[in-house]
């Protein structure tokens, strides 16, 4: 199998699959798991290609850029598609289990039907969004995946999940507009929307630095930067567990992915110190502020939700820690390691709260007290994704905060030290304060039975999340393949 | 000549700008759906005046059209009264 | 790639990997989960056995795995971290035998013993570090399966009691991975090394070391139950007896003192310590521990706290020892490591026998339970004696050691601190064994559990005898070349060599 | 200044109005119509700015852009009711709790 | 009052912030170069390989084919959002449903229907060297779907959803199929040759206009034409 139908397959074989998910219901869960091995296979395959050949280029329709779409794909795109590839497997195997459960199914059936496609085109949308090299082309991916994140949430069809679907499609659309706008003032500027291109002429006049602030205001609302996170717990919390882990742990990354992606390789960040600085500081609060509201939380599903909001504020250190020469290539490296292992720690978390909430009827917290008995597996999965959320060892995100840690000190910003520190402990007050409550001694009512794949899905994507600490070496040796020119290549 | 067509753009613009703020100032949602779809169809030809026909077509059918269609059918839907116990039962059941 | 090389790892996973198949085994299949335990800790003893044979004959156990670029998980086995590993290896035997007693019949022993397991195999890889940062990985592994165990029964103290020591041991993590990586950053990747290494990379700033090594003590401290960073070690007594013995006796405030052991002689070096001025604070932290702890020990009625409060002050004898610098005395603190664990496990099991069988948990109840319950006080005795450093108990040796350390050292004080220490050692401990033999019992026991032919469960009985034992086999025949004793001046030859 | 500026700068102002309208409208119904406006906006800018060619030909590749611009436009549109409508068989309300729960 | 103050001191703080931003824009579109032609240089040098001799059709369905695509695939999202949105009506309100049918609607229909349809089809025709195309073809015949529906004329009744759903997909499935088509003659995806590629961007254009236009005229109908009739009932009160 050659180079093209593996970067192709990875666009449009879910993109098929979702189209046949729809017409022919009967078979959509396998055909999705089915889809979803595939797609494992053809992540790794490209990895392959890109370890041996660097940074790779496809021509759709055979015109080249400006004038045509290319498809770009260097270390940070393979390992994004690999994220999402096992992200995606997880989620598919947990996702046979949950919606075949009558009352995630709701009132009719049509629900458990449309959620196939929209997952295997959401898969689609990701992988297109990972490996586009032009940024008009992003704006539609941006579109695909919004749309099917919102019809997602929208499937719980609760008064919540309609509420927070609704609030998110405004900021969203919105969000994109401010994209577009942005596409529109470079283009008009620059004559292409090829990234590559783009980077190697961008200047720093008025029309860039509106475009610059566009884009990256439409990028920090899809990505509920802090103050921008305001749409994002209810929207997390009140879609369907799958989904979540699904918005929590792809869905975010993709906005995120192009933001890295235009700073680095796009704009002229050398430039943008001070607007760097101010996301490190957002990034910051974020991680403070999420975590304090996760740890006052009384529902377990919004704790996971507002740990987000708080993780997601780590990744955006980077735009401040990368202004000094010295940390840039920790920090670049501990960012795009860090969104890998919160996907996966993130997804597992809120799979796991899924299968507690089922399992207990219940989504407070307080109804967990004494459930590690009854659901000794989801407990552990749970607590194993909350060392990943901590940064506790041997965790991926340990060795991301270890990047950025390093990154902080080496670059002399010691206020950052202390928030990565201080983000670690508040994370390990609210995942001990489920834990704690789970261990909980004394009578409680039977739990309902959790199927075997929503009980150890989880946990295999939980203890994937700690491999990731473990097997870091690979993914880095892939990262360095198309790092931006801009950042030093030696640790 | 020429100032024609310059007049004509001020008073296309202005009208439009005027009818975008129209449509989110009216008190009457009914009546805001409506001027929406003006909004759509005097867009239309500022698409045709920018030698854009193509989308000066799309404008029409997609965004006056049936934006306007939709738009008229939500405001519709939403006049009427809606099943509240029943939603009342799916938050309970969460 | 020879077998040498995985002994290390091999060491780690004869706990591991048990423990995983515990939990995979789940509730009911005790015999096998039995089976397994005691598999695992023989084929760690013996893995063990094998290394000390090497080690001596300077045989060279590593292994290394990147796990980024310059930044190495790597296990490495020398003297030192043999002799805490083998601590662990045999004390993991009698606590697994103590344990299947303790727990009969309660529920969730799957769980317990899975996370026991695994709690071993953290402080084994403890042991076994090469580097810093494979420390702070166990370290943290430790920190997190302690926590279920701590929390084990699910009652409302239990839970106060792990919610407090995740407080302390987690923020200890944080101090240490900052210490570690602004260390890092500094002069780069750096493993232990026998007499220290940073003397020759550092030039310059020296207050910035003397910073880091204070937030590494601090770490390392939380754990090794410093003052004022003990807080913990009383709460976390909620924990089942086994877990207090093994855990919170032996390897978790081991774990801290050895960190700081390896920090003054194997990363900074005791001559670059001396020069920075770092010791003096060590070794007046450690004397104010030793005091405090003591004091404490002395107005506490519950048993169990009253032992907390004799490991706080005495796992500080080690980094007292380490703190004074001189051979000697290091090699006092050294032997400490394992004489006090034998020690303090003695009397964790016997207080746990008293608890278990009759229901006993206050000092203040114990008259004339030695009556009831000679053997167990017998190894009670035996414990406290060497508690307070009487010969020939073991931790008369550690005691010596120090004192002659201090004196060679110069810094006379520390004897002060050491008799002041045995005073108060003989005053907490000593009224204990006087109203357990010499007093009649109050009235009826309060739980008193019958078991027939002994004077408890038979695998109650066997670890406390088993571990008295050795804490007097290790002091008689100290000189042999088998001792602890003469291992820890095997370490110590090797630290100060020029 | 020339038409093509005209208009350009009537775009920004839609954007503007648009955006003002999605935040501070509290109907959502009107919240989705200015969500419209603020695409007109974007499209009507990159279409005045696509006809600053030198011939008479404006540049097609914005025209395509836009196109695709109204199809996301309906199609965000379309979904947006279709939860209004749901939304409003649940409750009755039309606009969104102020709290961000 | 205080809240009421409250919401006005936001109208205002907001309508600032607003106010810049416009303000920067604008400044920003006065500082662009007055001549730029962007791609349009390009395009035009290209337009005699790319099988369609209006500039935007060609962008759309060769050299930005892909957009296109994925943007078909955007509206196939939306419906089916809509559908899992939709609540399956019960019958109960069957009774009030043949209340009316406006005899002029129909009439006006009858006439109207033939037209739009041509037009439909002279738009799909003309779009490969004129304004028109598939997405404005797709939008006259769902705009006479929705007449329909207002007139209560139910010809979506033989119509089975799983049909329905072959018609709102096909234009997906066409696209790729041809995409992956071109491939087999060794070129990339969606690389038509010059020879053969005014026929596949007809054929395209002429299956996503039937899609296009199911898919808008299932928006307009919650997601499922055969729910039109139901779904008209609850609407027509304020229409009318």
């Amino acid at each position: 199998m050659s180079f093209e139908l593996t970067i192709l397959g990875l666009i449009l074989v879910p993109l098929a699959a979702g189209i046949a998910a729809f017409i022919v219901t009967r078979f959509a869960a396998i055909l999705a798991v089915a889809t979803a091995l595939l797609q494992s296979l053809f992540a790794f395959r490209l990895a392959g290609y890109v370890l041996s050949n660097g940074p790779l280029r496809y021509k759709i329709g055979g015109w080249g850029a400006p004038l045509g779409i290319d498809l770009y794909v260097d270390g940070l795109s393979a390992l994004m598609v690999i994220m999402t590839a096992l992200v995606g497997l997880a989620v598919a195997t947990y996702s046979t289990s949950y919606f075949a459960i009558p009352e995630h199914g709701r009132e009719h059936r049509s629900n458990v039907d449309i959620f196939w496609p929209l997952f295997l085109i959401l898969w689609s949308a990701l992988n297109a969004l990972f490996l586009s090299a032009d940024i008009f082309n992003l704006y539609v991916t941006l579109e695909l995946l919004t749309l099917s994140a919102i019809a997602l949430i929208g499937l719980a069809g609760t008064v919540k999940s309609l509420q927070a679907a609704l609030r998110y499609l405004l900021i969203a659309m919105s969000a994109s507009l401010f994209y577009l706008l942005g596409v529109a003032l470079l283009y008009s500027v620059y004559g292409t929307v090829d990234w590559e291109l783009l980077g190697a002429q961008m200047q720093f006049d008025l029309p860039d630095r509106c475009a610059i602030v566009l884009i990256c205001v439409g990028l920090l609302l899809k990505t509920a930067l802090f103050p921008l996170h305001f749409w994002l717990p209810a929207a997390h919390a009140n879609a369907p567990a799958p989904a979540s882990a699904l918005l929590s742990g792809l869905v975010l990354k993709a906005s995120f992915y192009v933001l890295l992606r235009m700073w680095f390789d796009v704009f002229p960040y050398a430039d943008l110190r001070a607007v760097g600085n101010l996301l490190g500081i957002l990034g910051a609060a974020a991680i403070v502020w999420g975590s304090v509201q996760a740890i006052r939380q009384q529902h377990l599903k919004l704790l996971v939700a507002y740990s987000t909001v708080a993780q997601i504020g780590y990744l955006f250190l980077v735009f401040s820690l990368a202004s000094e020469p010295s940390a840039s290539w920790n920090a670049w490296n501990g960012a795009a390691y860090f969104s890998v292992s919160h996907a996966f720690a993130k997804a597992a978390a809120f799979m796991a709260a899924g299968s507690l909430v089922f399992a207990t009827g219940s989504a407070k917290i307080d109804d967990l007290a004494g459930i590690a008995q009854q659901q000794p597996v989801t407990v552990f999965a749970f607590a194993l994704a909350g060392v990943g959320l901590m940064g506790l060892p041997p965790s991926g995100a340990f060795l991301s905060k270890w990047l950025l840690l390093n990154a902080s000190l080496s670059s002399g910003k010691w206020f950052f030290t202390a928030v990565i520190l201080l983000g670690s402990l508040l994370a390990a007050i609210y995942v001990f304060r489920v834990v704690a409550k789970s261990f909980e001694a004394g009578e409680r009512q039977p739990t309902r039975h959790v199927p075997a794949l929503m009980q150890w899905t989880p946990l295999v994507l939980a203890l994937l999340s700690i491999g990731l600490g473990i097997v870091a070496t690979r993914p880095l040796e892939l990262l360095k393949i198309g790092a931006p020119v801009a950042i030093e290549k030696t640790p | 000549m020429s100032n024609l067509l310059w007049t004509f753009d001020i008073v296309l613009c202005g009208s439009l700008v005027w009818l975008a703020w129209q449509t989110l100032a009216t008190a009457d949602l009914f009546k805001a759906t409506v001027l929406f779809i003006i909004f759509g169809l005097i867009m239309a030809l500022a698409w045709a005046r920018l030698d854009a026909p193509d989308i000066a077509l799309a404008e029409t059918a997609i965004g006056a059209g049936l934006t306007g269609a939709l738009l008229l059918s939500g405001l519709a839907a939403i006049s009427q009264p809606g099943t509240r116990q029943q939603s009342i039962k799916l938050d309970r059941e969460k | 790639m020879t077998l040498n090389q995985f002994l290390p790892l091999l060491v780690v996973f004869s706990s591991l990997i048990p423990g995983c198949i515990i939990f995979l085994l789940g509730e009911e299949r005790r015999i096998a989960r039995t089976v397994l335990n005691f598999v695992g800790a023989i084929c760690m003893i013996f893995f063990v056995s094998l290394m000390l044979w090497g080690v001596h004959r300077n045989h060279v156990y590593e292994v290394r795995y990147p796990l980024i670029d310059g930044v190495d998980f790597a296990l490495h086995a020398d003297p030192f971290s043999l002799l805490f590993v083998t601590l662990s290896a045999i004390l993991w035997l009698c606590t697994t035998i103590y344990a299947i007693g303790y727990l009969e019949d309660s529920p969730n022993r799957a769980r317990f013993f899975g996370f026991f397991s695994i709690c071993v195999s953290a402080s084994a890889g403890i042991a076994l570090s090469a580097n810093l940062l494979t420390f702070l990985i166990f370290y943290e592994i430790l920190t997190l399966t302690t926590y279920p165990l701590v929390v084990h029964r699910g009652t409302p103290e239990a839970l106060r009691g792990g919610r407090i020591y995740l407080a302390y041991t987690i923020s200890g993590g944080a101090v240490l991975l900052l210490a570690i990586v602004w260390l890092r950053s500094l002069v780069g990747p750096i493993d232990f090394t026998e007499g220290g290494l940073l003397a020759e990379s550092v030039n310059g700033n020296r207050t910035t070391f003397r910073w880091i090594f204070g937030l590494l003590i601090a770490g390392f401290g939380v754990k090794a139950a410093l003052v004022p960073l003990h807080g913990w070690l009383p709460e976390s007594m909620v924990a089942p007896a086994p877990v207090s013995a093994l855990l919170h006796a032996v390897a978790v405030v081991k774990a801290g003192a050895f960190g700081i052991v390896r920090v003054v002689y194997d990363v900074f070096g005791v001559e670059f310590c001396s020069q920075l001025g770092v010791t003096t604070g060590l070794a007046v932290a450690a004397s104010i521990t030793i005091i405090y702890g003591s004091l404490r020990a002395v107005y506490q009625d519950d048993l169990k706290r009253r032992l907390a409060y004799s490991t706080i002050s005495q796992v500080s004898y080690i980094a007292l020892g380490t703190a004074i610098a001189g051979p000697l005395a290091t090699t006092g603190g050294i032997v400490h490591l394992v004489h006090q664990g034998l020690m303090k496990i003695t009397l964790f099991f016997a207080a746990g026998n008293l608890a278990e069988t009759l229901g006993v948990y206050k000092v203040s109840k114990l008259n004339g339970v030695a009556h009831r319950m000679p053997w167990t006080m017998l190894a009670f005795t035996i414990g406290a004696m060497g508690m307070i450093g009487m010969p020939p108990m073991a931790g008369f040796i550690s005691k010596w050691y120090l004192g002659s350390g201090a004196l060679e050292a110069g810094q006379p004080w520390v004897s002060l601190v050491l008799v002041a220490s045995t005073i108060m050692n003989a005053i907490y401990l000593l009224p204990i064994v006087y109203s357990a033999w010499f007093k009649e019992p109050d009235g009826p026991w309060p739980h008193d559990h019958n078991h027939g032919k002994f004077e408890t469960h038979l695998f109650l009985l066997i670890p406390p005898l088993l571990t008295a034992s050795l804490t007097v086999l290790v002091a008689v025949f100290a000189e042999t070349s088998i001792s602890p004793l003469n291992w820890a001046r095997f370490i110590v030859s090797r630290e100060y060599q020029p | 200044m020339t038409t093509v500026t005209l208009y350009a700068l009537c775009g920004v102002i839609l954007f503007g109005i648009g955006f003002y309208g999605v935040i501070i409208c509290r109907h959502l119904l009107r919240k989705v119509m200015a969500l419209n406006l603020m695409g007109t906006g974007v499209f009507l800018i990159l279409i005045a700015l696509a006809r600053r060619t030198p011939g008479d030909r404006p540049d097609p590749v914005p025209h395509a852009m836009v196109l695709t611009g109204i199809v996301v436009a309906v199609s965000a549109t379309a979904l947006a009711l279709a939860l209004l409508r749901r939304l409003h068989r649940e409750t009755e309300i039309g606009d969104l709790p102020h709290d961000a729960k | 009052m205080s809240r009421l103050r409250k919401t006005e001191l936001a109208k205002v703080g907001f309508g600032l912030i607003v106010a810049m931003i416009v303000t920067a824009l604008g400044c920003a579109i006065l500082a662009l170069p007055g001549e730029e032609s962007g791609l349009a240089g390009a395009v035009m040098l290209n337009l005699d390989q790319a099988g369609a001799k209006n500039p935007v059709t060609a962008v759309l369905l060769n050299f930005r084919g892909y957009d296109t695509l994925l943007e078909i695939a955007v509206l196939l999202l939306a419906v089916l959002g809509a559908r899992a949105l939709a609540v399956d009506e019960s019958a109960d309100d069957s009774e009030h449903f043949r209340s009316s049918i406006n005899p002029v609607l129909i009439g006006f229909i009858r006439v109207i229907a033939p037209v739009m349809i041509i037009v439909a089809g002279y738009l799909l025709w003309v779009g490969g060297h004129a304004p028109g195309g598939a997405f404005q073809a797709g939008a006259v015949l769902a705009s006479l779907g929705v007449l329909l529906v207002l007139a209560d004329i139910n010809w979506t009744q033989h119509l089975s959803d799983y049909s329905e759903r072959i018609l709102l997909t096909i234009s997906l499935v066409v696209f790729l199929s041809v995409g992956l088509a071109t491939m087999f003659n060794a070129r990339n995806f969606l690389e038509f040759s010059p020879s053969t590629a005014k026929w596949c961007i007809l054929l395209i254009e002429a299956v996503a206009t039937v899609s296009i236009a199911v898919i808008l005229l299932a928006l307009f109908c919650c997601g499922k034409i055969s729910n039109a009739r139901k779904y008209h009932e609850t609407t027509r009160g304020r229409v009318e």
